[in-house]
């Protein structure tokens, strides 16, 4: 018997004044004990909508129809009040957002001892003020911390979310979810926020669970490669409805859907060589052509270091974000700047295109040293953020933003004759013309970024700093931004330095790469030799925790 | 003086009952307990009850009876007045009231006493005050440098700018220490002993208390043994406590709650506020109010009878003069001067060459008739009547903007910019109007300097400072018709009132300047 | 501690700030005060002499820029001058008004956060979402209910309609009652606004879900984790809350006969008593600046996320 | 932190395979009128008060100026739908008469408080370091006197009416008006448009006019139903009071405050501008509301 099955379920979210909206169409699914299912989508496939339904956490505006059984009841649509006795003690949850997901102001000792309170009061074993009884919670909550894989609960119990790391938020949400004992985990991208070393134990610590406690797991991912790697059997989702479901061996030996074939050609873990550029139909940025350096070497980053001091609650902290950096990068090449978040890749990018001063070292940007001024340095050198949204006005239309650039380095070119230019350089980042009038809120997140970098091009810079560019994008189209940034670079022969905690893009497109901890560089040499033969024990370990990377299609 | 409207007035029923508490509402509350500080309403009518006069003004006929002081007498010039004491009087602690209380409270009372934080509190009042002289020991010789004749009334008078006599402890006590109860000692027949700012002040029977004016018809201590006095700013939680029973007895009863309260078997104690009578005084150095048709106009356009058939309650009075109907010395105009006649203020004006312009407004030589002027709003009535000879005005093409609440507006912007202003000014004694209009006085009139006849404007009205009694009413006469008849210098409304309500209250007594006596008054019957 | 010296320079600042501003502003009033201790149409008729004599004590009559100083002085130590209408020590005239205004203003601000609290508690506990929308109402309306109405009608019906309470408010609790809901009503409005967003906010937090997944009811749910981090952000806006109940007792206070500083505020802004007038603002603002000052030095005690970080644990 | 982000449908609108359009609304054209009837009335209150404002004779063909000595404190009947005053006036002529005067009142305080509000926190928020100091300590002294108490001192230093008091209420509201402008400011300068701006070399007044200000006029410009509708309240307390709008004006506050002392005896004279004003308070923050970015539930 399954621990939980969804039988035809539907569910659609009420707007006043709108017609529903549909988020899940009939989808039925069931999970056994002692097995791992994993749902993948792309963001809004209504992955979310389905697993909240198995715990009763749907918003106040969603309407159910179907069947959601939970043992032997059917549990669609419950209250919250109804839907207490299962949780916890039948059903656990791992939410999304580690970072979020815990109360800021309660201990975590609180927090879990919460969980625990619950359930021995509901079982009437917890007379009102004993203290054996909160003695026994204590050590209980100890065990779960353990069992979670936290080594040591004592040094956490009395501390506040806002104290730990992603990696131990997420692994006292996963204490949580274990301390009713339930029979069945239901895990809503538990990793996805977090860094990918830390990825790998936590999945790893919940096969482990799953292993030795025979506790059923349903876990929700957007990256294909995580799934592959555990899952017993996976299912896609797309547009509400299952799409494709199958073992993970199925999967690599062939796949019916377009969908899912899309979803495993992106997955970059599963990749193995650099993006060929394609031919791209060149439209010169009429901003006009200046000289272009000679140069051999685009950027170069000498012993730059930068402490950062924060004042919080009147108390200073200094943090070295970056610690005597040094690299290289050849014109025309892309560089690659990985390492986990906080190690110190904006801060060195930030240097590098003059936006934050280094307290020490040198940077040469196309040979020449010494202070550039703004207007100079912008149009041999652009910036390309991680946020399209927030890079981007959202009261400029798509024409204005792109042209932004050149109506302030040339006042010479008309209005009418820079919309000209917007439309080539929209061609250039292929995208219909049409948008030319729309506002950036009004884009997707792959269009706007798209946007960023045509603006980035519109002066027809040498070099273009990428700060994570894709990582807030879905992998298909990340996948198509990638490849884009890869056309271009042939096209208008840019330099790229490219700033990912993902080193599965670096195989895509970097040529060299600089590994950075903590703010200091690890390790830096070309792509295939730090890849393919890691020096630093760190080195190695980020490479191995990249979902998918053991498998072969 | 001549009665046209009498006012309402509690029976008194039965015999007097000795004893029992009196809670009192009423809407302000003293600023002080000092009775020497008496610029509020309700600072002169608590502290009637802790001081005596000098003298005794009967409330009909304005005659002044021995007080304080048995005899008095003045000199031809009216500058120099010998009181004669009585001997028998003393204050609270005990001290005895002589010639030098006297003396030491009316020179503390011009001079202040900078070392004790007392300001001079009644320069304004004594007028030409050079010194007391004490004669003998209950003898006492008031000097003044010029004629006086009004300090006779002052010496009886209750309402702003009375003389209270204290004790020497008092006069010695600072400013500071006369917030406190026990350091108010004076001679009347109750004793403040409780006193919390804007909120309660108490007053408790003096047993020995022996002095009452023979005039009153009343000998001994008060019947009352305590009054407390409640202060409730809000006219309708007043009179909603009145009606709830939680207290016995308000005052401040506004005009528009007379009748309700009258119909629901409550006793209503009413006098008309002696003095003047509620009106405008015209400005006569600002154009267009120099123009003297301009001022008949608008005297003629004002509809006294009107407005106490329709508007007044029954306690106010339709105005007749300038003066108000009981004080001495009063004239009737209402027939003459003041005769309402709408035809007659636009002829008035269509005769003086004011042509109604486009925007109905009338106008001559480019000056437009539009005035500005001050209101009342402590009156509650004034705002109607006000309002309604605004409205009257304008239908004969008077603009008139009326600004309500002049209390922060400053005496020059006042004589600069204000056509009309509004005066209602008590005391009950024909001086008044030459406190407030003689050109070399107060020249509520803004009479120019240059102005035709001048000096014998003036001399009119210094000829009132130098008789009394009966010998005064030809001069009080010939100020009155200078001021209806020749320049035209106010537009009376109506005659103000003050009103008490009470059930199971009797005899609350108002005194010849309106303020509450309570000597006289006690709780029971009914 | 530097943290807390700066706030406190800054509290300082503020309390000069309105102490300058209020001598600017009652300096340039257009009456001399001494005038407007006499009647308007008494005030032609003033002796000159005397007029002098009284504008000299009180210290009128001197260039603007000394009397600031003297003053600015004064009140450091304290001592605010002396009422023009009654003679009394501004500080005294206060300290005699003040209690009375902090009973009714505390028992005014319990009811109306308790008030504001139960709205926005059930407006969230509610399942059906017109009764929400019902509830969720309340709020705008009396933030936009005519405050000077309102203790007329409260009086009105309560008092002389009903019966069940005196109408001036001497004596006991029972007179407390109906001034501290007159009060507390119009306060409520805007506390209830800001505690209706809050619990709406921290209701659609993530960690809302992770407490129901461990099997909380929905009432333990608001209670445990929901109230503590929606109503505390309402303490930020301490200092305006005060503020409200001092001004919203000007109304108040005449109403129900109580003597207090909403009273002594309209008396002497009627009278233009510079001297007390310039004294409330003082109060105002030193309670203003006390409330935020208390607030922003106890705040990151009740909120860890600003206490001190020693340094973040990694995993 | 990582970001992850979703468009509504969540999905690149470029793939040809997603039909992408938004969900179709049910009423058409009258769709706001069902789905928020409250916002519609609302609209409507004001939309009426605005008509008081320009056609008050449309709406009722007596004079709220005259007496009538024959309809003394009439109660509210057909012919006087609110009753009559001390004088006989009519009560609902007067209220729609008065419309204009309390609205102009509030519209000058209103724009008084949003154009000096919203520069000083421009200018605080934009320039920083000192000048954002010395600016925010000037808001703070603002705060710290409540609304009525600083709008009372500022009305008796400036004298009474109308106009005084709108200017004083506006002065006592520029302290909002700049804290969200501030607060607005500080959040769109951190915006990451802004460095990109910046770092092409652009004006930085420039950034200010074409990016920093229309980015951070929405908050404020929702502040301006709400402020109008505490302004209306701020300036009838003021009249009620007596600071205001000299009579015979049929200012609402005035109008209230004149029942105030028949309210035992006329009730409607006070009850019924009251109800006016609570309506058209009450409309402007359901607008206010309408404007307000939306945010959580
Ligand atoms: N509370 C809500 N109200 C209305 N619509 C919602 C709500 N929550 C989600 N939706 C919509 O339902 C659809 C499915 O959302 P869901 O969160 O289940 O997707 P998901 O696959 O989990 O996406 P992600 O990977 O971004 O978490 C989306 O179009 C989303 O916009
Ligand atoms: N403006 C700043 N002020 C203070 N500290 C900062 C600032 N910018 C960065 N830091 C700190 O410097 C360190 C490095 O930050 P940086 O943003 O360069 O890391 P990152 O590698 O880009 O991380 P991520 O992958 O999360 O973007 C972090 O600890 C960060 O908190
Ligand atoms: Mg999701
Ligand atoms: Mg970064």
């Amino acid at each position: 018997m399954s621990l939980l099955s969804f039988t035809d379920v539907s569910i659609w979210y009420i707007r006043r004044g709108e017609q529903p909206s549909q988020a899940v169409a009939g989808v039925s699914l069931a999970v056994a004990p002692g097995e791992l299912v994993t749902i993948v989508g792309e963001s809004g496939s209504g992955k979310s909508t389905l697993i909240r339904s198995a715990i009763g956490l749907l918003p106040a505006n969603s309407r159910i129809s179907g069947e959601v059984r939970l043992a032997d009841a059917d549990v669609a649509g419950w209250s919250h009040n109804r839907f207490a006795r299962y949780r916890g003690t039948y059903v656990g949850f791992i939410p999304q957002d580690p970072g979020v997901s815990l109360n800021p102001v309660k201990p975590i000792g609180r927090q879990i001892e919460d969980a625990l309170r619950n359930r021995l009061r509901r079982h009437r074993l917890l007379p009102f003020g004993n203290g054996a009884h909160n003695l026994r919670i204590r050590s209980d909550a100890f065990r779960f911390l353990e069992l979670a894989g936290l080594s040591a609960p004592e040094a956490i119990y009395a501390k506040y979310p806002h104290e730990l790391s992603g990696g131990m938020k997420q692994r006292v949400l996963i204490a949580i979810a274990l301390s009713g004992e339930p029979k069945l985990l239901i895990a809503d991208e538990p990793t996805s926020a977090l860094d990918v070393t830390v990825q790998k134990q936590i999945l790893d610590h919940l096969d482990l669970l799953r292993r030795e406690l025979g506790i059923g797991i349903l876990l929700v991912t957007h990256d294909l490669g995580v799934a592959l790697d555990r899952a017993d059997r996976i299912v896609v989702m797309r547009n509400g409805s299952v799409v494709e479901e199958g073992t993970s061996g199925e999967f690599l030996h062939g796949v019916r859907d377009d969908y899912t074939r899309r979803l495993l050609d992106a997955a970059p873990g599963l990749h193995t060589g650099r993006l060929t550029p394609r031919p791209i139909e060149l439209a010169r940025a009429a901003a006009g052509e200046h000289e272009r350096s000679t140069s051999e070497y685009a950027i170069e980053v000498t012993n730059v270091s930068k402490t950062f001091t924060t004042r919080r609650g009147g108390v200073e902290h200094s943090v070295k974000a970056a610690d005597d950096v040094s690299f290289k990068v050849k014109s025309g090449t892309t560089h690659a700047l990985v390492g986990e978040s906080g190690a110190g890749k904006s801060t060195i990018a930030r240097i590098v295109a003059g936006l934050t001063a280094a307290d020490s070292g040198e940077v040469r940007l196309l040979g020449q040293a010494g202070r550039w001024s703004r207007k100079r340095l912008s149009r041999s050198l652009q910036f390309v953020y991680q946020n399209p949204f927030s890079s981007l006005d959202p009261r400029f239309s798509v024409a204005d933003l792109v042209t932004e650039p050149i109506r302030v380095h040339r006042k010479d070119i008309g209005r009418r004759d820079r919309y000209e230019i917007a439309l080539e350089l929209l061609d250039g980042v292929r995208l219909p013309h049409r948008y030319a009038k729309h506002k950036a809120g009004e884009l997707s997140g792959g269009q706007a970024q798209r946007v960023a970098i045509a603006r980035a091009l519109s002066l027809n810079p040498e070099i273009v700093i990428l700060d994570e560019a894709v990582s807030a994008l879905d992998v298909s189209v990340q996948a198509e931004i990638l490849q884009l940034l890869a056309d271009l670079q042939a096209a208008y022969s840019l330099t790229y330095l490219f700033i990912t905690h993902d080193l599965g893009v670096v195989k895509l497109l970097a040529d060299t790469v600089s590994v950075l901890r903590a703010g200091s560089v690890v390790e830096s040499a070309d792509t295939a030799s730090v890849l393919g033969n890691p020096q630093e024990e760190y080195t190695k370990l980020l490479i191995d925790s990249v979902p998918g990377s053991h498998l072969k299609v | 003086g001549a009665d046209g409207n009498p006012a309402v007035s509690a029976k008194s029923g039965g015999a007097p009952v000795k004893g029992g508490t009196l809670k009192f509402a009423w809407l302000g509350a003293p600023e002080s307990i000092d009775p020497q500080i008496n610029s509020s309403f309700a600072g002169a009518n608590f502290s009637n009850n802790i001081v005596d006069r000098l003298l005794f003004q009967d409330r009909d006929t304005g005659e002044f009876s021995p007080w304080l002081a048995t005899k008095w007498e003045y000199n031809d010039d009216i500058t120099e007045y010998t009181f004669t004491l009585r001997e028998d009087v003393t204050f609270s602690d005990g001290t005895k009231f002589n010639a030098t209380s006297v003396k030491n409270n009316l020179d503390q009372f011009f001079n202040g006493d900078e070392a004790l934080g007392i300001l001079p509190n009644g320069k304004s009042y004594l007028g030409p005050y050079q010194e007391t002289q004490v004669v003998s020991d209950y003898v006492v010789k008031v000097r003044f440098s010029a004629p006086n004749a009004s300090f006779l009334q002052l010496s009886a008078h209750s309402g702003t700018g009375n003389i209270s006599f204290l004790a020497d402890k008092t006069l010695k006590s600072s400013a500071e220490d006369r917030l406190k109860p026990e350091n108010v000692i004076s001679t009347g027949p109750f004793i403040v002993t409780e006193y919390v700012p804007k909120v309660r002040t108490v007053i408790t029977r003096r047993n020995d208390y022996t002095w009452a004016p023979a005039a009153l018809g009343h000998e001994g201590p008060a019947y009352l043994d305590k009054i407390e006095f409640i202060t409730i700013p809000e006219a309708s939680v007043r009179v909603g406590a009145l009606q709830s029973g939680d207290v016995p007895a308000a005052f401040d009863i506004l005009p528009t709650d007379e009748q309700v309260l009258t119909a629901q078997g409550f006793e209503l104690t009413a006098r008309i506020n002696p003095g003047f009578t509620l009106g405008w005084q015209f400005n006569l150095s600002l154009a267009p109010t120099n123009d003297i048709n301009v001022r008949r106009a608008i005297v003629a356009a004002t509809d006294r009878p009107g407005f106490k058939k329709t508007l007044l309650s029954n306690s106010e009075g339709e105005a007749h003069s300038v003066l108000t109907d009981g004080v001495p010395g009063f004239a009737d105009y209402s027939q003459g001067a003041l005769k309402y006649d709408l035809d007659l203020a636009k002829k008035l004006l269509d005769d003086a060459g004011w042509q109604p312009g486009a925007d109905g407004i009338r106008a001559k030589d480019g000056v437009k008739l539009q005035l500005k002027g001050t209101g009342n709003i402590l009156v509650p009535d004034a705002r109607v009547t006000y309002e309604a000879t605004q409205a009257a005005l304008k239908s004969i093409g008077v603009e008139v903007e009326i600004v309500f609440d002049p209390r922060n507006i400053p005496a020059e912007q006042l004589t600069a910019e204000y056509h009309l202003a509004n005066i209602n000014r008590g005391r009950n004694d024909v001086a008044v109007l030459n406190t407030q209009l003689n050109p070399d006085r107060g020249n509520g009139a803004v009479i120019p300097a240059d102005f035709p006849d001048r000096a014998r404007i003036v001399k009119t009205f210094d000829a009132l400072d130098t008789a009394t009694g009966a010998a005064q009413a030809p001069l009080a006469k010939a100020v009155q018709d200078l001021i209806h008849e020749e320049l035209v210098l106010v537009d009376p409304q109506f005659q103000t009132s003050q009103v008490a309500a009470a059930k199971g209250v009797q005899n609350i007594y108002l005194d010849g300047a309106d303020r509450l006596l309570f000597l006289t008054t006690w709780v029971g019957g009914k | 501690m530097n943290y807390a010296l700066l706030k406190l320079g800054r509290a300082l600042i503020v309390v000069w700030g309105a102490f300058t501003a209020s001598f600017i502003l009652l300096y340039l009033m257009p009456a001399s005060p001494i005038e407007l201790l006499f009647p308007p149409n008494e005030r032609a008729s003033i002796d000159p002499q005397a007029f002098k004599e009284m504008e000299h004590a009180y210290g009128f009559d001197r260039p603007a820029w000394q009397q600031y100083v003297d003053r600015l002085l004064a009140a450091l130590h304290g001592d605010f001058g002396t009422s023009v209408g009654t003679g009394q020590p501004v500080i005294k005239a206060i300290g005699e008004a003040l209690p009375n205004t902090v009973i009714l203003a505390a028992c005014a601000l319990v009811l109306a956060s308790l008030f504001a609290l139960s709205i926005a508690w059930v407006a969230t506990y509610l399942e059906s979402a017109r009764l929400r929308n019902l509830i969720s109402s309340v709020p705008p309306l009396l933030v936009s209910f005519p405050s000077f109405l309102l203790g007329l009608i409260i009086i009105k019906v309560f008092s002389f309609q009903l019966g069940w309470f005196p109408p001036i408010s001497g004596e006991g609790l029972r007179g407390l009652v109906l001034p501290a809901v007159a009060l507390a009503i119009p306060v409520s409005g805007p506390i209830a606004q800001l505690l209706l967003r809050n619990f709406q906010t921290e209701y659609a937090s993530p960690y809302v879900l992770t407490s129901y997944s461990k099997g909380t009811r929905k009432g333990k749910v608001l209670n445990t984790e929901v109230l503590r981090n929606a109503s505390l952000p309402a303490l930020t806006q301490g200092g305006i809350i005060v503020g409200e109940l001092l001004a919203g007792a000007v109304i108040t206070e005449t109403i129900f006969s109580r003597a207090g500083i909403g009273r002594l505020t309209e008396d002497a802004v009627r009278a233009q008593d510079v001297p007390i007038v310039q004294g409330i603002v003082m109060l105002v603002a030193v309670c203003f600046v006390t409330v935020n000052f208390i607030v922003d030095v106890s705040y990151p005690l009740v909120d860890p996320r600003l206490k001190a970080v020693s340094k973040g644990v990694t995993a | 932190m990582t970001m992850r982000l979703t468009t509504a449908s969540g999905l690149d609108a470029l793939d040809a395979t997603t039909p992408s359009a938004p969900p179709r609304r049910r009423f058409g054209v009258l769709h706001p009128v069902v789905a928020q009837p409250g916002l519609v009335l609302a609209v409507l209150v004001i939309l009426l008060a605005v008509a008081f404002c320009v056609i008050p004779g449309v709406f009722t063909w007596k004079d709220p100026y005259v007496p009538d000595t024959s309809a003394i404190l009439a109660g509210p009947s057909a012919a006087q739908p609110f009753g009559t005053d001390r004088l006989g006036r009519d009560i609902y002529t007067r209220t729609v008469y008065g419309t204009v005067i309390t609205l102009t009142a509030t519209l000058l305080a209103v724009s008084i408080a949003f154009f000096i509000g919203t520069a000083l926190g421009l200018v605080a928020g934009f320039v920083r370091g000192v000048v954002d100091l010395v600016l925010m300590r000037v808001v703070d002294v603002l705060l710290s006197v409540p609304g009525l108490l600083l709008t009372m001192v500022i009305v008796s230093a400036l004298g009474y009416g109308t106009t005084n008091v709108a200017v004083a209420v506006g002065i006592s509201s520029v302290a909002n008006f700049a804290r969200v402008m501030r607060a607005e400011v500080l959040k769109v300068t951190q915006a990451d448009f802004v460095e990109a701006a910046a770092s092409i070399g652009t004006h930085r007044l420039a950034i200010l006019l074409r990016h920093v200000l229309p980015n951070s006029m929405s908050s404020v410009v929702a502040l301006i139903p709400l402020q109008f509708g505490s302004s209306i309240l701020a300036i009838a307390a003021l009249g009620f009071l007596g600071f205001g709008a000299p009579p015979p004006q049929p200012e609402w506050g005035l109008l209230v405050a004149e029942g105030r002392d028949v309210l035992a005896v006329a009730p409607w004279i006070s009850l019924f501008p009251g109800a006016v004003i609570l309506s058209v308070v009450l409309a402007s923050n359901r607008i206010s509301r309408a404007l307000q970015p939306e945010r959580g539930l």
